[in-house]
């Protein structure tokens, strides 16, 4: 194979995409008003910048991310030799993806998989709430509930 | 110049080997220290792949590999507690994470 | 099998009064005396039975321990390992006996260490094996340094520490020539061994052999100790309690002076001749700078610290005489020194509890309050400067006789040592039961327990000074190097 | 053989002008679909509405927020046409049409495409805005969760036509399209191709509703319009690669030609797009990730493992 | 995979194994005695798993692993360590950590890496066992979150440990460059047919010993020591003083061996430089600490560069002497730090020398035992190390290292000051009004393990001919 057409394909891109740029940058007409340099907030007024700290969840993605697609890594390179280890190969592979379920299980488990606050999760804790609550309301005073609570 | 490939390209490995290991040394920032070894690691991994192209074996893509999976677990790991570390001292400055000494 | 059970018999001891002390104190103490008499009980009748007879190896003792770098269980006895296990239990069982009113605070733990070094001494003058002789000089340490660091006086951890760091520091060095000596004889021989008597006649270089020598000797030098490496003494007699004094003075030093005679000198006979004259030089150098520094202390158990500096000083100059007369004086003067000097330091421990001070400036004129004691230390006193009719005399006087032949200037200088002993010991009578009296105590005399150790010790001293014939005797079943 | 300078130019040629007109054909159909007009006016059927859009997008201000990150900003929408166009070298539209013919077609595939990823985050951090941050993170995420399956997925392809290389992988579906024997695979592959593209329902990154515009929010101009061509590339992509990696590629009856068999299905699938566009209700985020961690990712894995078992056993036989 | 190969690697697949299934374990049922009990049924079958490899032995997996009787030895020894510790951490992380149950995986994993390093005869395998080694110490180093030292030695070791990793990478390369082989002996043979080492080689030798001397925290890459030690709960730096660093050590040796390092006087005097600077610093520097984490740090270091001298004496008996001392070693580094772990309060960790003042008329029992470590530390005799240190002055002797073996007697009473200052302090008694804040815990378990320890550091002092033959017996097949 050829290497220039890929080549002169990808600069060809390249120059393309400059291309639309630069032109746009020509072209495009400029106007200043009051608000113009505002950053769009649905109308209100902005607060701050945007440089926020969001949930570790998100961190927790790109480590699950960066941990799974190392093991496609290793899977794809078993998958195109496949054929020449064979069965002993597979029984390999079969052990390498079945830790890595174990791993996936571990996770699940654990919560790391739940993206969201799971509806039923918050509802069971709320009930076990109200009955522990009530179970105590018998027996204590509502002083020495909150005592208890601290 | 007229390198020859291997050496070229273990020359470049090192270069960037190096240009790592200086990032290490004056950065102050935890992640970028971070930053700086994953692209030491990715030096070493590219003077295996240039050793094993030229004595034409596979092993030293294999090696790549391991160094890619290693890489990722430690960058796993690295940021959850780089994750901590900041929750303690709202701060990344690796002068800050110092506090024991003796 | 009885060399081994004489080891093993105060190793018991030791764990024991370790026990029983967490029941009954005096269990404790009764355990820990009982131990070390009937030690005493079987040498004396060695001795007895054995002082006429017999070869020169009066027992010997052999089992594997660990085949695989040629160490054995090697145990041995001959003339001077047997006075050196008399002396050794005789003092042990004193030190006992003086620390019964003394130590009150963890006595269990006390007699551990105390029973615990004196195994490791009778395990030095027994094995015939380089391995475990340094197997024992090490083991010696620790339990010594926690009798110094525990029941010890003010700067006792300064001593403590001091005290096992020079000591370990010249184990190490003789560890080195242990093993260079095992690998030259394994390389010569094909046999890799650790046993004394395989390893006497060792052929090797001439170089090696002195460096090998100079390794041994430090190590022994240190513990004697000889003159620059004597400066952890002083320290370590003074702070120990009265009991870890009477020890290190009168057995632990004596170990240094065995190693010398059983090991250096056997073992590198052309090396030692070698350098005969400047490790003299050191002895005599011994004998007056301890002297003097002694002449100049104010702290009586300092004082006495300095004594013995001066007295090994003589044995450093017999043992490397090379003639029998001296080695005989030798062997008297660790006896004869480790009683005397023993003594004195009983003394000054019997005068501390009374008082609470050992500077000779706070005493004086003490002889009428505690007469007995001040004529024990008298005759202690005089043993020390080596008068006729005490034991030091015919030690001090024998090891003259010897080096006389060896080295005239020598003897000379040493001869002047005995000058200054005569002004040290003086000093100490008259700073302490003579002269003025600075202030007024209300001290009792010796009590019962007290004056039973001081007769013994009396009657040790004056018999070695008027019959040593039994003890030069057995001191002859001994192969000294003589050239 | 022809001239590589052809086909590189028809395919660039071919690809713009599809992406152009995708604008109005997904208009169009929505509106077929949903029983109103859609763009009718200029032009017939109103075709030269891609022109005029196109025109507008041009002389629309080139905006670059004064409180962005202004060379990223610039750079991101770049790269999402870059990656998609890249991605398209190892197409092959026709026997021999194909720009580069690599061995590693399928891993080249994986690589653009992650790339794509960069656009969205870049541009969403670099506009400096809450919504445009939300957006690229909720993409991100997405995206690299899906990639993983995308990946494990094809390798069912692999495993059946034993080459990474895509021609090979048309060839060996001479027999039976590998539809067939990787249903599952196609399926996954199909659902994380969408998810990929961030297209309906899976728009979670933009999501109007609550994010605005998502990553792109303070874009404007011809920067938007890079970003709303990369995502009808991206269709043409996804589409093209499910062609030829499950459904035979330019394989058909003989009465056509290879390449337009190819459009065909190409088209068929785009419409497919537009079809799920149309109908199906937008999941909420932790249902989209919950739904590809926990169901596609062991079921990718799952199809992988039996697939190359009973290839193996096969063999054997 | 034959049979063969999988009775030899029995022990590591084993633990490995476990590691997966306490992992599912986890997952459906969270209980930390449930998970602990199963971890050391998970050990002690590993350490059955021993008896049916040695059927096998030597037997080589090729191309990465080996497995005779000198790894299976250390297998033993490695799992053994790790069964201790693991009985030493119960408590200890009972009082103190919330999610607790993570650290079974995480040391057994540890474990694991340390087992794939000790059958190793190939870069690929040594590099795979330091990491799986490594990254799972990240995780436990800075396992106890609320302490707020412990993710700071968790991230420094991280930073660290990856530099030092590259290094070793690109050393490999080098060598693998120049040779062609990265298995052990097929990098002997190369460089005896080149019959030198070219700069290249050579700086990739050097680069790998910045990788290993790292892991071994030998001077000049000790500085993460002291902070790791104190950092990291005490289990665990007592696994990353033993464990971590025997590993390593016996990779060291393997790898030494196999490429007959002692032809090669540049690489000698390497290892030369290292030994003493290890030593010296080592003793140096814990001489003013105030942390008794931290002397045990530098304490190691020191005792690395003992090792050292052992292995550079080239001669049989420096390594049987290694092999015994890594035992005496393990023994007494562990035991101290059970002492440690059982003075310490759920609140705090007892660190400081002021926290042991007096110990020994309070806590006898475990006085006597922190005495008897610290002393077969400083090699006095009746303990294991003791015999350890004779073994490696020995071997030292016998090669004729008289400088080094210098610089050692020099150390040994360096270091014994140090010891002894922790010992003077637990007889120390306490001044009047004085009181301790440390109020310890003494679990039943953990006393026991100290027991065994200790019967185990004496037993070896007095009686060390079964494991000398042992050793000996080993050592024959390796050289």
């Amino acid at each position: 194979m050829p290497v220039w057409p890929f080549v002169a394909y990808g600069g060809i891109v390249l120059i393309l995409v400059s291309l639309i740029l630069a032109l746009s940058y020509v072209l495009g007409q400029r106007h200043k008003d009051r608000a113009t340099g505002e950053a769009y907030e649905s109308g209100i007024v902005s607060t701050g910048s945007a440089r926020l700290r969001f949930p570790s969840q998100f961190y927790l993605i790109a480590m699950l991310f960066v941990i799974f697609d190392i093991e496609t890594v290793m899977i794809i390179s078993w998958a195109i030799a496949y054929q020449e280890v064979g069965w002993v190969g597979f029984a390999g592979v079969s052990v390498f993806i079945v830790i890595l379920l174990a791993v996936l299980i571990y996770e699940w488990r654990n919560g790391a998989l739940d993206f969201g606050p799971d509806g039923r999760k918050i509802l069971r804790a709320y009930k076990k709430r109200k009955k522990e609550s009530l179970a105590h309301n018998d027996a204590v005073t509502p002083l020495q509930q909150q005592q208890a609570m601290m | 110049m007229n390198l020859h490939p291997t050496t070229a390209g273990l020359l470049l490995a090192g270069i960037l080997f190096v240009l790592g290991l200086i990032s290490v040394l004056i950065r102050r920032n935890i992640i970028f220290m971070l930053l700086s070894v994953e692209i030491m690691l990715n030096a070493a991994g590219l003077a295996f792949v240039v050793a094993a192209s030229h004595w034409g074996q596979a092993d030293g893509q294999v090696m790549f590999m391991f160094i890619l999976a290693m890489a990722a677990a430690e960058v796993s790991v690295g940021l959850a507690l780089i994750l901590q570390l900041y929750h303690q001292l709202r701060s990344l400055d690796s002068d800050e994470a110092s506090r024991m000494n003796g | 099998m009885i060399l081994l059970l004489l080891i093993l018999i105060p190793l018991a001891g030791a764990l024991l009064s370790w026990i029983a002390a967490s029941r009954n104190v005096l269990w404790s103490r009764c355990i820990a005396l009982a131990s070390l008499l009937v030690n005493l009980v079987i040498v004396g009748q060695i001795w007895a039975t054995h002082a006429a007879t017999g070869g020169q190896w009066i027992y010997q003792y052999k089992a594997d321990w660990v085949p695989h770098f040629g160490i054995s269980l090697n145990l041995a006895m001959d003339g001077l390992s047997l006075l050196m296990l008399v002396l050794t239990f005789f003092l042990g069982a004193l030190s006992v006996l003086i620390s019964w009113k003394e130590i009150n605070q963890r006595v269990g733990f006390f007699h551990f260490n105390l029973l615990f070094v004196l195994t490791g001494i009778t395990g030095v003058f027994l094995t015939m094996d380089l391995f475990l002789f340094y197997f024992f000089w090490e083991m010696m340490l620790i339990p010594m340094y926690f009798l110094i660091g525990i029941w010890g006086h003010e700067r006792r951890e300064y001593a403590a520490n001091k005290f096992f760091i020079f000591t370990q520091a010249g184990g190490l060095l003789m560890l080195l020539a242990i093993l260079a000596l095992y690998f030259i004889h394994g390389a010569n021989t094909g046999v890799y061994t650790y046993d004394y008597f395989s390893l006497l006649h060792t052929p090797m270089q001439q170089d090696t052999a002195r460096w090998l020598m100079l390794g041994f000797l430090i190590a022994f030098l240190v513990k004697l100790p000889a003159v620059p490496f004597h400066t952890w003494l002083p320290d370590a007699h003074t702070e120990a309690p009265t009991a870890g004094s009477v020890i290190l003075a009168g057995l632990l030093l004596k170990t240094g002076a065995y190693g010398i005679l059983r090991l250096v000198l056997p073992l590198f006979p052309e090396a030692a001749a070698h350098y005969a004259p400047w490790i003299m030089f050191l002895g005599v150098l011994g004998i007056i700078y301890g002297g003097m520094l002694a002449y100049a202390q104010n702290d009586l158990k300092r004082l006495i610290a300095y004594t013995s500096v001066s007295h090994m000083g003589f044995v450093l100059v017999g043992a490397f005489s090379f003639n029998t007369l001296a080695y005989e004086g030798v062997v008297m003067q660790m006896i004869a020194h480790g009683i005397s000097t023993g003594a004195l330091f009983i003394i000054a421990g019997a005068l501390y509890e009374r008082i609470h001070t050992r500077n000779i400036q706070d005493m004086g004129g003490l002889w009428s309050k505690v007469p007995v004691m001040g004529s024990a230390t008298m005759i202690f006193v005089m043993a020390s400067l080596g008068l006729p009719g005490l034991g030091n005399f015919v030690a001090e006087f024998l090891i003259l006789l010897g080096s006389w032949q060896a080295d005239r200037w020598i003897t000379v200088f040493a001869t002047i040592g005995l000058v200054v002993a005569t002004a040290y010991s003086l000093r100490i009578m008259q700073k302490v039961f003579f002269g003025p009296s600075h202030q007024q105590y209300a001290l009792p005399d010796l009590n019962k327990r007290e004056l039973v150790i001081i007769v013994a010790l009396v009657a040790a001293i004056l018999l070695l000074g008027l019959h040593p014939q039994p003890v030069l005797n057995t001191s002859q079943k001994t192969d000294y190097v003589v050239r | 053989m022809i001239n590589a300078w052809w086909i590189i130019g028809g395919v660039l040629f071919a690809l713009l002008n599809t992406a152009a007109g995708l604008i109005w054909l997904e208009r169009r159909m929505l509106a077929l679909w949903q029983d109103r007009y859609g763009p009718n006016r200029a032009g017939p059927f109103g075709l030269f509405i891609v022109l005029a859009d196109t025109l507008k997008l041009f002389f629309k201000e080139d905006w670059i927020p004064p409180f962005a990150d202004k060379v990223v900003f610039v750079f991101a929408p770049a790269v999402v046409v870059a990656s998609v166009l890249m991605s398209f070298v190892i197409i092959p539209f026709a026997p021999g049409i194909v720009v580069a013919d690599m061995n590693i077609g399928v891993l080249f595939f994986l690589a653009m495409s992650s790339l794509g990823v960069y656009s969205i985050v870049l541009g969403g951090w670099a506009s400096n805005n809450k919504y445009s941050l939300l957006g690229a993170m909720r993409g991100a995420s997405q995206m690299i969760s899906y990639e993983v399956f995308m990946g494990l997925s094809l390798m069912g392809v692999v495993v059946l036509s034993d080459s990474f290389n895509l021609q090979k992988i048309v060839e060996a579906q001479r027999t039976v399209w590998f539809v067939v024997p990787q249903l599952l695979g196609f399926l996954i592959f199909m659902v994380a191709g969408i998810a990929e593209t961030h297209r309906l329902p899976f728009d979670i990154p933009e999501a109007e509703s609550e994010l605005v515009a998502g990553y792109h929010a303070e874009y404007s101009g011809m920067k938007f319009g890079m970003f709303f061509i990369g995502e009808y590339l991206g269709i043409t992509l996804i589409s093209a690669m499910v062609v030829t990696l499950y459904f035979g590629g330019w394989l058909g009856p003989t009465f056509l030609p290879p390449i337009i068999w190819f459009v065909i299905k190409t088209f068929l699938f785009i419409s497919l797009f537009i079809l799920l566009r149309a109908s199906m209700p937008r999941p909420r985020y932790d249902q989209l990730m919950e739904y590809g961690w926990k169901v596609l990712f062991p079921l990718s894995l799952l199809n992988l493992l039996v697939t190359a078992a009973i290839k193996l056993w096969l063999i054997s036989e | 995979m034959s049979f063969a190969d999988f009775i030899s690697l029995g022990p590591l697949i084993t633990l490995f194994t476990a590691v997966v299934i306490s992992m599912l374990l986890i997952a459906f049922k969270r209980n930390h005695r449930i998970t602990y009990v199963f971890s050391l049924l998970a050990y002690l079958m590993a350490l059955t798993a021993i008896i049916p490899a040695m059927l096998y032995i030597p037997h080589t997996v090729p191309p990465l692993l080996v497995v005779d009787e000198f790894s299976l030895f250390n297998t033993g020894l490695v799992l053994t360590s790790g069964l201790i510790i693991l009985l030493l951490s119960y408590n200890y992380f009972e009082e103190r950590e919330e999610r607790k149950e993570e650290y079974y995986l995480l040391l057994p994993l540890a474990t694991t890496g340390a087992l794939v390093l000790v059958v190793s005869r190939h870069f690929m395998s040594l590099f795979l066992g330091l990491e799986i080694l490594s990254i799972s110490l990240y995780g436990l180093i800075a396992y106890l979150r609320a302490r707020e030292r412990s993710d700071e030695a968790g991230i420094k070791y991280l930073i660290l440990a990856a530099l030092s990793s590259a290094f070793l990478l690109f050393g490999m390369a080098l060598v693998y460059a120049f040779t062609g082989h990265m298995d052990f002996p097929g990098i002997g043979a190369a460089l005896r047919q080149a019959g030198y080492i070219p700069v290249t080689v050579l700086a990739g030798f050097g680069m790998m010993l910045i990788g290993i001397g790292f892991k071994l925290g030998v001077v000049p890459f000790h500085m993460w020591a002291p902070d790791i030690y104190e950092g990291a709960p005490l289990p665990v730096s007592a696994f990353i003083a033993t464990i971590s660093k025997g590993g390593m050590l016996v990779v060291l040796i393997r790898f030494y061996v196999d490429i007959h390092g002692n032809d090669y006087s540049m690489i000698w005097w390497m290892l030369a430089i290292v030994a003493v600077a290890s030593m010296f610093v080592g003793n140096w520097l814990a001489l003013t600490q105030q942390n008794i984490k931290r002397i045990l740090a530098y304490s190691s270091i020191a005792h690395m560069g003992y090792i050292l001298v052992a292995f550079l004496s080239g001669v049989q008996t420096g390594l049987e002497a290694i092999s015994f001392y890594l035992v005496a070693y393990f023994i007494t580094s562990i035991g101290a730090f059970g002492v440690l772990i059982v003075m310490s309060s759920s609140i705090q960790d007892a660190e400081t020398l002021d926290d042991y003042r007096s110990m020994f008329w309070r806590y006898p029992w475990v006085a006597t035992v922190f005495t008897a470590m610290l002393l077969s530390l400083a090699g006095i005799p009746l303990t294991a190390g003791f015999i350890g240190k004779f073994y490696i002055v020995m071997a030292g002797v016998n090669g004729h290292m008289w400088f080094l073996l210098f610089m050692l007697v020099i150390n040994s009473v360096i270091g014994l000051y140090y010891y002894i200052r922790i010992i003077a302090m637990m007889f120390k008694s306490l001044a009047t009004g004085e009181v301790t804040y440390i109020k310890p815990s003494l679990p039943v378990a953990g006393n026991i393990t100290l027991m065994l320890l200790t019967l185990l550091l004496v037993g070896l002092g007095i009686y060390p001919t079964a494991m000398m033959q042992l050793i000996q017996q080993m050592m024959k097949m390796i050289v």
